[in-house]
């Protein structure tokens, strides 16, 4: 006889957990950062510079004192989410984070978006109706789809739609015009320009938008359809299912509520794990699509050997995937009462 | 005497497999009156359970059906999927073996009810709904102040008091149980064996119990049908079956049993036959002792040596149509461990 | 507690191969378990092995022969007379898959891609492997702290976008590796060492559950001795559907490497990815050879790869597994089986 | 045919007040915060003895703690405290390879024949494995040899024809048939039989029973027989001990428990199984509930909310209030229902096992209404046990507390022939 936990003490409880799962990710990502290629400063300026320069601004920057030091310094300074500064341009991280991490979250979340509807919908249809033409051509979507880069995806979606077709803008966020004259609220150009209410730009941004989140929308979703085909053949099996029909429950009810909600609990972790996923694909689709994301600042500043830019722009992505582990796990017990405890 | 509620001419349900078909049920024929018990007792591969789903319309992919299930002037098996359905609650309920995994993991026992009974009758209000799962929960045991807790939060012989309370708020005719209380320890499975005692007293609802343990059949039903291998061997009042059992097998079962009462152990030799190739004649011939040379040549026909009794088997005729030298012993073949089941 | 389940009786094949004396037939029935459900798989998930099957082999094929098979040298810009090769020119019968801007050789790069990618997913796949499988047996088998520190340390590392990690170890490892097939390879696997840790792990503490394990310690097995006869035997199963999907990921991974300029440099190897990101200042050209071929033969064998492992796992796992539905026809009665129209009441 | 030990001879097995505590893994997160996570008292305070030759039946249902039991005893669970000897050798608390020389004299049979083969090893192999661990053989023919007696024991002949079957390739009694001669290769004195074979068809159990009591005279074996089945139990063992929540409640000769149950639960037990005899019909006072959680067992008598013969001092608690008016509302009709559920609040809050329980009142009531309604309960049903144990009730500001009688733990006394624990045989000593 045990009496279900409520929701809030498992969010504590979670909440808690994911500390030391940042922890994690921090000391890797410092280990990686500080110990293989030795410090920064010498990393980006060596060469480059006076072996005084250098000495002096190492020293400045802290990195001649011992590691265990620098770490604690460092673990302060994501803690007072301050990550320093680029050696490359000067910028502020904070600076780097608000303005490309807008773009990246702003293409993440439409490419999510299609992701679940085509994936959610194909899988479902494909598991409905195993056995079928349906479920053989959702199935072979779905292998085809994540066979496909997404920068392949990319590639031919540029040459048809922007080349033969000329529909669709291939490259950068807005038209140069447009860009230089939007005003910035929220870095979110969607946003931005409907607070605005300026619909040419709006227009634009859209435009601009579609084919790099469908394209990466896509990607994901054929993982999706996998995922949800299988669930949902193995919840369909599942007793309660039988029952359900034992009582003349109607076949559309048994799938959707019963069949469908089940399946979407493991669903629902491992599209917690597929946002890694998302995220690798975002920095591709930046680079194909030149989409001024945080994926593809990465690669510009990890080209020029900038160590704080890129350490910091890692940390960011590992504490947002912590919060997304959470917040996934919480949705998980909402969903399913046995979680919680 | 009045008239059967449910009544099975000469049922078949074969299972398509790359080896053949499987004659899980072979030409089986019984009654069920308003309010009376039926046991059906078989060891494990005789059909039984592939009966009761049969009748209830639940069979996998890949099986085939036929012969007359009449439930109320209608067949059954005539009816659409659709009809078929109406029927399925309301008219006849099921029970299942496994209480803990028959419920729905994510809906609070409320909506297992609400569910229910919205399906078979869309007018009922809201406060209707509660009061008449309350009462359903409420003769079953389950105290009122637990209405909405998940199933997680139940013991197995609470979920099967449960699931017997969703069958039953439907007030149907015919209650079908299929192993209901295998997965139960022995004193919450007398508690359930009253509570299914009960039924026939305080609903007159007529109860197909399907198991393997004659003990059950003995304390809780009014009559009994014997399966052997697809078929029903000897059907009769419970007390008179178990006092006097016919047909070779009925015997064998009976003695193979350990009671409280057992001082010998006695066995069946060898194993139920491959459903896919039964032996000809008689199915039991290979282990019977009593086997004749008729036996192995034609199928049995039924007779019945008393009121309310009957039984496929030579010894009990008709001797018409026993060939010539048929009655001789048949020899029998060494069965070896290397066969056993 | 007893429990019967009654499914429709699936004959026994005692009697299979009785004509084999025991001493083979004991051999051959190690092999003939693994195979028999690819054996009796029929349908779909058998026509999607062997279409998989049939991809794979062709790209193994053209990889071992790429030297005999490509009408050029992958970095060959020029013919023999040092005559140097049109840029970006249209597909030609000189040229079956046309020139790209580099003026090598399309066709030539995509069939000696196939070898690098080979190499490169093989490698890793052993790396891989050779680190997650005994971590996983472990962990999964002892259990306790080590288990949940590993489980707690790999989790993390699995949440994280694997393609930064390996964008940082590629970058990393090019010191001392330069940029070829060993960094490529090494920073792929460390990507997939979670992925087999967590599902060995996972398959071994079902396992651990089973009665076995603690029957064979009750029979004084050591705990080597068990994880090694007992489970590792077991999970190794389901190893090569792990291994045939992790490699189509591997391949995708070492494509987005190459994308990003990070993984094998064009005087390495010939590598599809690289090739791509060359082709994309194409698209606005109109040139669409140049990233079409390598864009297809990474989905020909990613899809190939794919499809194995899908059918593999259909095949091989009970959970999704469905017995092959074979309609069955009732036979008219014959006429023996008397039909009552009543029979006994009480 | 139960065989009588012949002596009284030091016993083969000696058990003394063992434990069996399985700490609960508290997720990280509640160790954190604080919470204890608790313990599972799957086997708390066994004592018996098994003397050379004899079968000892150990009956309960499940959760009883008999499975645990007989994995500590074969050091595949560690025991908590307590001791276990071997021949007058203590075994509780060996380290697995100190354990190991002691495997070879004790072996054990799992429930289900299906999960307790490798499906990766064939019947040569997995029989003959024994050997291979202890090192007892030297030769592959040595091997076949071994293993091909062992099969013929157990009635697996031709030898040659199963050993390269899997376990796939087998039925439930053969596989059960396999197990017991990897069990006895190594020529064990004890044997652990857990539930052998109540996963099997009724038709196979007698042949397995059989070829278990063949087997302990050929090979002079010693049975501790695990099971939830009575009636087999009381065919095949010499003496049974009762389990109920961790715990021995009564312990005695086969004869004397069947003819003269003792215990409540032991009684109630015996009524409920169901018998083939077409005279019995369903029994109707049967114990209400169901085996409760072993993290917080009952206080006193774990047995005491279901028994129908509890009184004052056989630890009423709580719980066992809050299972009261939950019985009570359930045979209610929904509006009074409604208006006595209005009166008390939560009652998840009210203490487990302690003495004394506080049952909180519901917003809007204060303390002299729940006292009223308790007190028209008591009118109503004076005759409930429960009653017995209640001291004392006291209306406080937002709620009442309940003051329970003192409990008694039960202890095993002899009455008769038999132990029993049970509160009610406490008078007769």
């Amino acid at each position: 006889m045990k009496r279900s936990g409520s929701l809030r003490s498992y969010v504590i409880t979670r909440v808690l957990l994911a500390f030391p799962m940042l922890l994690i990710l921090l000391t890797v990502v410092f280990l990686l950062m500080r110990v293989a290629p030795g410090d920064p400063i010498t990393a980006a300026l060596g060469g480059r510079v006076s072996a005084e320069e250098l000495a002096r601004r190492r020293h400045d920057a802290g990195y001649d004192r011992p590691l265990p030091i620098q770490y604690l310094e460092y673990l302060r300074g994501v803690a007072t989410l301050n990550l320093g500064t680029t050696i490359l341009d000067n910028r502020p991280m904070t600076q780097v984070i608000a303005q490309n991490g807008a773009a990246t979250l702003e293409l993440s979340f439409f490419a999510m978006i299609v992701a679940m509807v085509s994936g959610v919908g194909i899988g479902l249809i494909a598991g409905r109706y195993r056995d079928t033409a349906a479920d053989l051509g959702g199935r072979l979507f779905g292998i085809v789809l994540y066979a496909a880069p997404v920068f392949f995806l990319g590639f031919l979606a540029q040459l048809t739609f922007g080349k033969w077709l000329d529909w669709l803008p291939t490259s950068g966020q807005t038209s140069p015009i447009v860009g230089a004259t939007l005003a910035t609220h929220t870095n979110l150009l969607v946003i931005d320009t409907i607070i605005d209410r300026n619909w040419t730009a709006f227009q634009d941004v859209v435009r601009h938008l579609i084919m790099p989140s469908v394209v990466l929308g896509l990607v994901i979703g054929g993982v999706f359809i996998r995922l949800v085909r299988v669930n949902l053949l193995q919840t369909m099996k599942g007793d309660y299912v039988e029952a359900a029909r034992a009582r003349g429950v109607k076949e559309g009810r048994v799938v959707y509520k019963h069949a469908f909600k089940n399946a979407l609990v493991p669903v629902i972790t491992i599209m917690g794990l597929e946002f890694a996923v998302l995220l690798s694909g975002a920095v591709l689709t930046e680079e194909t699509f030149n989409w001024p994301g945080i994926g593809s600042e990465l690669v510009r500043y990890l080209d020029n050997r900038d160590y704080i830019a890129v350490q910091g722009i890692i940390v960011v992505t590992g504490i947002v995937v912590v919060i997304v582990s959470l917040a996934i796990d919480i949705l998980n017990a909402w969903v399913d009462p046995r979680i919680r405890y | 005497m009045s008239e059967p509620v449910l009544s099975v001419r000469d049922l078949r349900v074969w299972y398509g497999t790359a080896r053949g078909p499987v004659r899980a049920v072979d030409g089986v024929s019984f009654d069920l009156m308003p309010g009376e018990t039926l046991g059906l007792v078989g060891e494990s591969g005789c059909g039984k359970s592939t009966l009761g789903r049969g009748l209830m319309g639940l069979l996998p992919d890949g099986a085939a059906i036929d012969g007359e299930v009449r439930y109320e002037d209608r067949d059954l098996l005539t009816l659409s999927p659709k009809r078929q359905r109406d029927i399925r609650g309301p008219d006849i309920a099921m029970i299942f073996q496994e209480p803990m995994t028959r419920l729905d993991p994510l809906m609070r026992i409320e909506d297992h009810f609400s569910e229910t009974l919205k399906t078979h009758e869309p007018d009922l209000s809201a406060k209707e709904i509660r009061k008449r799962s309350l009462e359903a929960l409420g003769g079953m045991g389950i105290p009122p102040t637990r209405f909405r807790q998940y199933p997680h939060e139940f013991s197995g012989g609470m979920r099967q008091r449960i699931m017997i309370a969703l069958a039953l708020v439907l007030r149907p005719r015919v209650v079908i149980a299929d192993e209901p209380t295998t997965a139960l320890d022995v004193l919450v499975e007398a508690q359930i064996l009253r509570i299914l005692a009960d039924l026939r007293r305080n609903f007159d609802t007529a109860l197909l119990l399907i198991t393997h343990n004659l003990g059950i059949v003995a304390e809780a039903c009014d009559r009994v049908a014997v399966m052997y291998a697809g078929k029903i061997v000897e059907e009769g009042r419970s007390r008179d079956v178990f006092r006097e059992p016919d047909h070779p097998y009925t015997q064998a079962l009976l003695g193979s049993i350990i009671s409280l009462s057992t001082t010998g152990l006695r066995y069946i030799p060898g194993a139920p036959p491959d459903l896919s190739e039964p032996p000809p004649g008689c199915r039991f011939h290979p282990r019977c002792v009593d086997a004749m040379a008729v036996c192995a040549s034609q199928e049995p026909i039924e007779e019945r040596p008393a009121p309310g009794r009957r039984v496929s088997c030579w010894l009990y005729g008709p001797t018409y149509e026993i060939p010539e030298g048929g009655t001789e012993p048949l020899e029998r073949q060494e069965i070896a461990v290397a066969d056993e089941a | 507690m007893t429990s019967q389940l009654e499914t429709p009786p699936v004959p026994s094949s005692v009697d299979e191969d009785a004509d084999l004396s025991p001493m083979q037939q004991r051999r051959l029935g190690a092999l003939r378990r693994m195979w028999a459900p690819m054996h009796d798989a029929k349908g779909m998930p058998k026509v999607i092995v062997w279409v998989g099957i049939g991809i794979t082999l062709a790209f193994v094929l053209m990889a071992i022969f790429a030297t005999q098979i490509a009408p050029y040298a992958f970095d060959q810009y020029q013919t023999a007379d040092g005559v140097r090769f049109v840029k970006q020119q249209a597909p030609s019968a000189q040229h079956l898959f046309g020139t790209n801007v580099m003026s090598t050789d399309v066709l030539s790069r995509v069939i000696f891609g196939s070898r690098t990618a080979i190499e490169v997913v093989l490698l890793s796949l052993f790396v891989s492997m050779a680190i997650g499988l005994p971590l996983g047996l472990i962990s999964g088998y002892h259990g306790g702290k080590l288990d949940r520190t590993l489980v707690l340390f790999m989790d993390a590392m699995l949440a994280f976008p694997s393609l930064l990690f390996a964008i940082v170890i590629a970058f990393l490892l090019s010191k001392t590796f330069g940029h070829g097939v060993v960094t490529a390879a090494l920073a792929i696997s460390i990507v997939y060492v979670p992925q087999y840790f967590r599902v060995v792990r996972n398959h071994v503490i079902s396992i651990r559950e089973e009665s076995y394990v603690e029957a064979a310690r009750a029979l004084g097995a050591r705990p080597w001795t068990i994880m090694r006869r007992y489970v590792l035997q077991n999970v190794i199963q389901n190893v090569p559907i792990i291994a045939t999907l992790n490699a189509a990921d591997a391949i995708l991974t070492l494509a987005a490497l190459g994308f990003l300029g990070y993984g094998i440099q064009p005087t390495e190897a010939a590598e599809w990815g690289y090739d791509i990101q060359r082709a994309i200042s194409d698209a606005g050209a109109g040139i669409w050879w140049t990233g079409l071929f390598p864009g297809l033969a990474i989905v020909l064998l990613v899809t190939g790869l794919t499809l194995v492992g899908e059918g593999l796992n259909d095949v091989l796992n009970p959970v999704i597994r469905k017995r092959p539905i074979q309609e069955v026809e009732l036979p008219p009665r014959e006429g023996t089986a008397p039909v009552q129209d009543e029979v006994a009441a009480p | 045919m139960p065989t009588r030990p012949e002596t009284e001879t030091a016993p083969l097995l000696d058990v003394r007040d063992l434990t069996t505590y399985f700490s609960l893994r508290g997720s990280f997160g509640s160790r954190l915060i604080g919470h204890e996570a608790g313990s599972v008292k799957a086997v708390d305070g066994v004592s018996f003895q098994l003397r050379h030759g004899e079968v000892l039946g150990l009956v309960g249902e499940s959760g009883s703690g008999k499975t645990t039991l007989g994995r500590t005893i074969l050091g595949l669970a560690d025991a908590t405290s307590g001791s276990i000897r071997l021949d007058g050798v203590e075994i509780a608390g060996l380290s697995e390879s100190a354990f190991r020389p002691y495997r070879r004299r004790m072996q054990i049979v799992f429930q289900d024949p299906h999960a307790s083969l490798n499906p990766a090893m064939d019947l040569l192999t997995a029989v003959g494995h024994p050997l291979v661990i202890h090192g007892l053989v030297t030769s592959p023919e040595a091997l076949r040899a071994a293993v091909g007696d062992a099969l013929t024991r157990v009635g697996l002949t031709p030898v040659d024809r199963f050993f390269g079957k899997f376990p796939s390739d087998l039925s439930g009694g053969q596989k059960q048939r396999a197990v017991l001669a990897r069990a006895i290769i190594l020529g064990p004195e004890l044997l652990v039989a857990d539930e052998p074979v109540s996963m099997l068809d009724m038709s196979v159990r007698a042949k397995i029973l059989e070829l278990m009591l063949r087997l302990k005279v050929e090979l002079d074996l010693t049975y501790l027989y695990i099971t939830h089945d009575l009636a087999t139990a009381k065919f095949f063992c010499d003496r049974i001990a009762i389990m109920y929540l961790g715990r021995i409640v009564e312990i005695g000769p086969t004869a004397s428990i069947f003819a003269d149950p003792k215990h409540p639960y032991t009684v109630s037990l015996l009524k409920a199984i169901p018998d083939p005899d077409p005279d019995r019909t369903v029994p109707r006072d049967l114990p209400r509930g169901e085996v409760p959680d072993a993290v917080n067992p009952p206080l006193g008598c774990s047995f005491h909310p279901r028994c129908p013969r509890a009184f004052a001092s056989c630890g009423w608690e709580g719980r066992d209030l809050t299972d009261l008016l939950e019985r009570r509302w359930t045979a209610m009709a929904e509006e009074e229902f409604e208006q006595e559920r209005s009166v008390v609040g939560d009652l998840a809050s009210m203490e487990v096992a302690s003495t004394t329980a506080s049952v909180p009142a519901a917003k809007g009531h204060n303390g002299e209404d729940v006292l009223d309604l308790l007190k028209r309960i008591r009118q109503e049903d004076p005759e409930e046990p429960l009653w017995t144990g209640v001291r004392d009730m006291t209306a406080q500001g937002d709620g009442v507390l309940v003051a329970f009688a003192e409990p008694e733990e039960p202890m095993l006394r002899a009455v008769d022939d038999v132990e029993v624990a049970c509160n009610l045989f406490d008078a007769v000593r």
